[in-house]
């Protein structure tokens, strides 16, 4: 399941929403990523999260049906938000529910890493010089590679 | 042909989104990038590094040799950063 | 911050109290343990948790330090609940606050499989043929090892 | 010596815990389980497989070879199966 939306989210009520009536759980992942209020020890301001409606949606879809084709899922969710947010602020969830806690880790890990390199979002952080366009981070490419590679990995020991 | 531009492209392309008619010659997304360039200086300073570009046509991530049809909706970005 | 208890606990709550007032946190990533109602297409009843008190705060105490000092983590809780439990119920939470998604997801992962393997609690089922002490599974102590592999490797690669 | 039992380990033996005087000879984890096997039936089921005993000395994993000493609480049980 995946929302794409402004409002904040309440995560103890989502894991229990998610949970209510699903069979067999006995580990639930979730990762919330929030708007830091310092980095590098510099404070930062407001941030606005601009998106592509029509793909967005689509993008996020796929990369939850990724995740299901490769592990175990008992239930998963995905809500990410847009538009203006401050220090402290939630920014995306991400919450996965499987048998075994090994799959619910990894699953939960693969969906933010692509998240984060793959769905058409883009950060704008309000900064003492003016606004400011967030570059993408080498580390976090590496992160989803690791990913692909790890499936080449898998599909070599499956032969 | 429609258009969209996303984060600091649709900054200095100064706009979000339009229709464009390409010459029959712009088959592909390297021509359509080419093509772009040559409108102005917006463009032009978009475009010029396009190791920074990302490009999806209808919806869907695309590579350089990616065809592009009159009725295709086509978004240039920067890498993306959110989650 | 650890905890344990015979009463449930309410995970939104404690990723709220958890974050609140605590500065530069990015990810939050947590793991939660349920009885499940299902194995092997099997029916589970419920089921109860024996432990060994004075030495489970030790243990888990332990275990949480050694967390924080493998990854920079900004907060972290882990509550391990004891007694009966029923299908579905909430067993053990653990929560880890980082700047960075990898370091949360590290540092929660790790907890879990340290718990698993170190803390001081036998789960004894309801079954169909009575009462029954759950086996320790080889695949939690693999899950363990792994971690004390990863830092041999690492401290390999820093010499 | 305080000795505590758990879960199957307990059941077998038919008591939680209990106080002993083991003989001076018993100067390690080794020693104590080998004077325990002598103590009756429950003990010798209960410690027949040292494979699937743990030992804590005070409260903290100890190996085979750990001292004991008549002040210590040694608590014997299963691999553990928390989390």
């Amino acid at each position: 399941m995946i929302r794409i939306q402004q409002e904040d989210f309440d995560v103890g009520k989502e894991l229990k929403g998610l949970v209510r009536g699903k069979h067999g759980i006995g580990g639930l992942c979730s990762f919330v990523g929030l708007v830091r209020d310092m980095a590098d020890g510099e404070r930062i301001g407001a941030m606005t999260l601009e998106h592509y409606p029509a793909m967005t949606e689509k993008a996020v879809e796929k990369i939850e049906a990724d995740a299901r084709a490769r592990w175990p899922l008992k239930a998963s969710l995905i809500i990410h938000r847009y538009g203006t947010l401050e220090p402290g602020d939630q920014i995306v969830l991400v919450i996965t529910a499987a048998a075994h806690r090994q799959d619910a880790f990894e699953a939960c890990h693969f969906l933010i890493d692509w998240l984060k390199t793959q769905a058409p979002f883009w950060k704008r952080e309000e900064t003492d010089s003016g606004p400011q366009w967030v570059a993408a981070r080498d580390s976090d490419d590496r992160a989803a590679e690791r990913w692909a590679q790890d499936r080449t990995d898998r599909d070599k020991v499956r032969g | 042909m429609k258009l969209l531009y996303f984060a600091w492209i649709r900054e200095r392309i100064g706009i979000a989104e339009e229709e464009i008619s390409p010459p029959v010659s712009v088959r592909t997304v390297t021509d359509l990038l080419d093509w772009l360039k040559q409108r102005g200086r917006g463009y032009e300073q978009a475009l010029a590094d396009l190791s920074i570009v990302r490009v999806a046509v209808n919806q869907d991530y695309a590579k350089l040799d990616h065809p592009v049809a009159p009725d295709d909706e086509v978004a240039l970005f920067p890498p993306v950063t959110g989650g």
